[in-house]
């Protein structure tokens, strides 16, 4: 029987390497997976890559993760979110590199990561600062630039629907990022309000099916705290 | 420079953004950017159905909800509570970006830091040496949406002109800007530049002209 | 009041103007707009290139409208379907041109054209016949080849659901190309089993957002007529 | 050809399809192709969970409905009548692409008209002047599955060889097979070439290389 329903956080984050490139989903409060970031700060490993919309907020959660030490790398849209403190500190003091990528090319990137799409043309970013050193080119009378797929060796994810295959709804904005997130990981975990028994959920309805998870841990921990 | 003070009082906030809503026809797909852009749905009324889009997801937008009404799963782009319309519906960030980027908004309004009369934008970087500066959607809706309107002041709080010949800010897209409402004028954006359809009562086109530094031009 | 409800089959098919590009859903038969391709036969519309994972079978919908000489090309998958009789004619006899393309590439193509790529890498056909002119790249270790976007000036859909914003839902396998014909058309035509009232559909189960639909015609046909 | 023709059954193709579920573990994914692979997924018990997709947007498909259950827009991409397992679910086209492409299903089994001991495979077109071959989502899965089993008769009806060391149909993908199942014998495709992993009983490995055009090995 296929049960990719796990029971402790340790055996969530196991195996999780040095080195490893981590995908978030969320945006803003909603549809964060808070509960399997402090796993991964727990877990210990270090060294790592993070893409996610933001760079953290306060001392919680990635702003945490970032103040540990543990985060060599950010590739994100929006570095500034209301409290930033962690990160412009590190980054003015050259301890954390930092990519910008428009908010639609970082979706884009992780959704071609999942579907086996290389590197793709993009209008987005054309004539910026965003296309240095970037290859580019004229396609039908437009000008592109080429951004290249965007993989995950482990990406985390926040659903509010589960069932034992690992097919995952969402509820509302709560969507956002983790559909894409989940496809382009080579691990994905995920931390789920909800446990459906297998079936339960409309097979219509499945927004993320199964192929894409890997762990699922039950974190009913109720509604997004604010911003 | 030497401008002829008549007594003119400039547009509010509100002013401008009921001037752009009024603007917006029935049926548009249409993406407001964060900060003033956001209240012109205010003046879009509810049986004009006008479909607001919010690039986490959200297509159908409505207006913020009272505060004993709030969804905690239904935030837009700028993580403020909204609500849904009925005919609303959700979607995954790739799939939203998709009707960014694939053409399919008929207008996104954005504010500016500066807009060039070549129709260049700057919108979210104040410096080449910023050190790190948060772009979000803004790239993605300026060359992606079928049209781009700026709404924003005139001038820069110290009078700097921010309709301009070149952007000196870093760009956010090049040649994208067709409209711009300000607290002073209405102005296109053509082949021939920047070319004004409205003023604010009590301002002349001399007195628009020494706060902006591209040439403006008559429509016709 | 936005309404994309239209009550007559001409309606449906206005401005539809020779030389289009016309994508069609639809897998076998199920979940295939026939009635909106009997409704492109009847409107008159030629030198048409059609897309579709098939060419057509006996000499009805698609099949029908080539043997009226009025498609130029054909891009699909598997031009040989159970009876591919009409479109196999014309090939031979020059009369006919023909594009393969692998299937998923087919429904990449379209997603990409709907989602603003206009070219993506991809690995299926490298060392194959369908490489032949195209560009390739070793990314990453492994060589790909460059695929374009498949844009419609005019998409058939056929959807289970719809209401009066244009959105949709399927039923089960009649969902298949379906969507990213929609989002990859300027012109997205849509036969509709069920026409709804606005709200009566979840928000979050809708599948295509009214954004990439135009018009919708409600075709009550009932059950696939088998293959 | 002199081959000492022993006394051998060949498997049939139930037997063959038998074989290769036997290899085929709880909890993967497979997409089965059109013919003779699809009978595979009889020979996988119930109670053992394995996953088939169909490259029409269905994930987690049954067997076959009876006669009075048929589900009319329930199809695979065989376009035969299909069932969903509890827990299957639809997607459309590009996602259901995007599971091949992306690399996430754990093995493909196709049928073919050549393997080459390269791991080259043909199984589209027999000709490179086939007026209008079809290859639907043979060369998605040959290029994007993790893994690529061949289920075929040994040889072509009239004897000659399809394990061959070049193919000489057009290819679907190069280098992709890992595992061939035959009516003689099961082989794997590894840097060496073939790899012999059995043979059907009462045939002999000399016999087995008479009707194989490309080298056999042993394993080790």
């Amino acid at each position: 029987m296929i049960n990719k329903i796990v029971q402790t956080m340790a055996e969530t984050m196991s195996g999780i390497r040095d080195g490893s490139v981590v995908l978030l989903g969320g945006f803003g409060a909603v549809g964060q997976p808070n509960a399997l970031i402090e796993g991964l700060i727990e877990q210990g490993a270090k060294d790592l890559t993070v893409a996610a919309n933001n760079a953290g907020v306060g001392h919680v959660g990635l702003a945490r993760l970032m103040e540990l030490g543990r985060v060599r790398k950010i590739i994100c849209s929006f570095p500034r979110s209301s409290d930033p403190v962690v990160f412009e500190t590190l980054y003015r003091a050259g301890k954390i590199e930092l990519e910008i990528v428009p908010q639609g090319t970082l979706a884009e990137r992780m959704r071609a990561a999942g579907a086996g799409v290389p590197a793709f043309f993009t209008a987005t970013g054309v004539g910026t600062k965003m296309a240095l050193g970037k290859e580019s080119r004229d396609i039908g009378g437009r000008t592109y630039i080429l951004e290249h797929a965007l993989k995950g060796d482990v990406g985390l994810v926040e659903a509010w629907e589960a069932d034992r295959w690992g097919n995952l709804t969402y509820k509302q904005a709560g969507r956002n990022f983790n559909p894409v997130v989940a496809m382009a990981s080579d691990l994905t975990l995920v931390q789920a309000q909800h446990i459906r028994e297998l079936g339960e959920i409309d097979p219509d309805h499945i927004v993320t099916p199964g192929i894409f998870v890997n762990r699922v841990l039950h974190v009913p921990y109720g509604d997004p705290a604010g911003f | 420079m030497s401008v002829t003070a008549a007594a003119f009082k400039p547009f509010t906030r509100q002013q401008m953004a009921q001037r752009a809503a009024a603007d917006i026809p029935e049926g548009w797909y249409v993406n407001l950017g964060i900060g003033i852009p956001t209240l012109v749905a205010d003046y879009v009324p509810m049986d004009r159905e006008v479909i607001f889009h919010s690039e986490n997801g959200v297509l159908g937008m409505g207006p913020a909800p009272e505060q004993d009404k709030i969804e905690p799963w239904l935030i837009n782009a700028g993580k403020q509570y909204v609500t849904l319309r009925t005919g609303g519906s959700y979607c995954h960030h790739a799939d939203s970006f998709a009707m960014i980027r694939g053409g399919h908004l008929d207008l996104c309004v954005l504010g500016a830091f500066q807009v060039a009369d070549n129709g260049d934008i700057a919108n979210w970087a104040t410096s080449d040496n910023d050190s790190a500066p948060a772009v979000g959607g803004a790239m993605d809706l300026a060359a992606g949406a079928r049209r781009l309107w700026v709404l924003m002041e005139h001038t820069a709080k110290d009078g700097t002109p921010k309709l301009v010949r070149r952007c000196t800010y870093p760009l956010t897209a090049p040649g994208a800007v067709k409209r711009i409402y300000t607290n002073l004028a209405t102005i296109d954006v053509t082949e021939r530049g920047f070319v004004v359809l409205d003023i604010v009562p009590g301002l002349s086109l001399a007195d628009l002209q020494a706060r902006t530094e591209a040439k403006l031009h008559l429509p016709g």
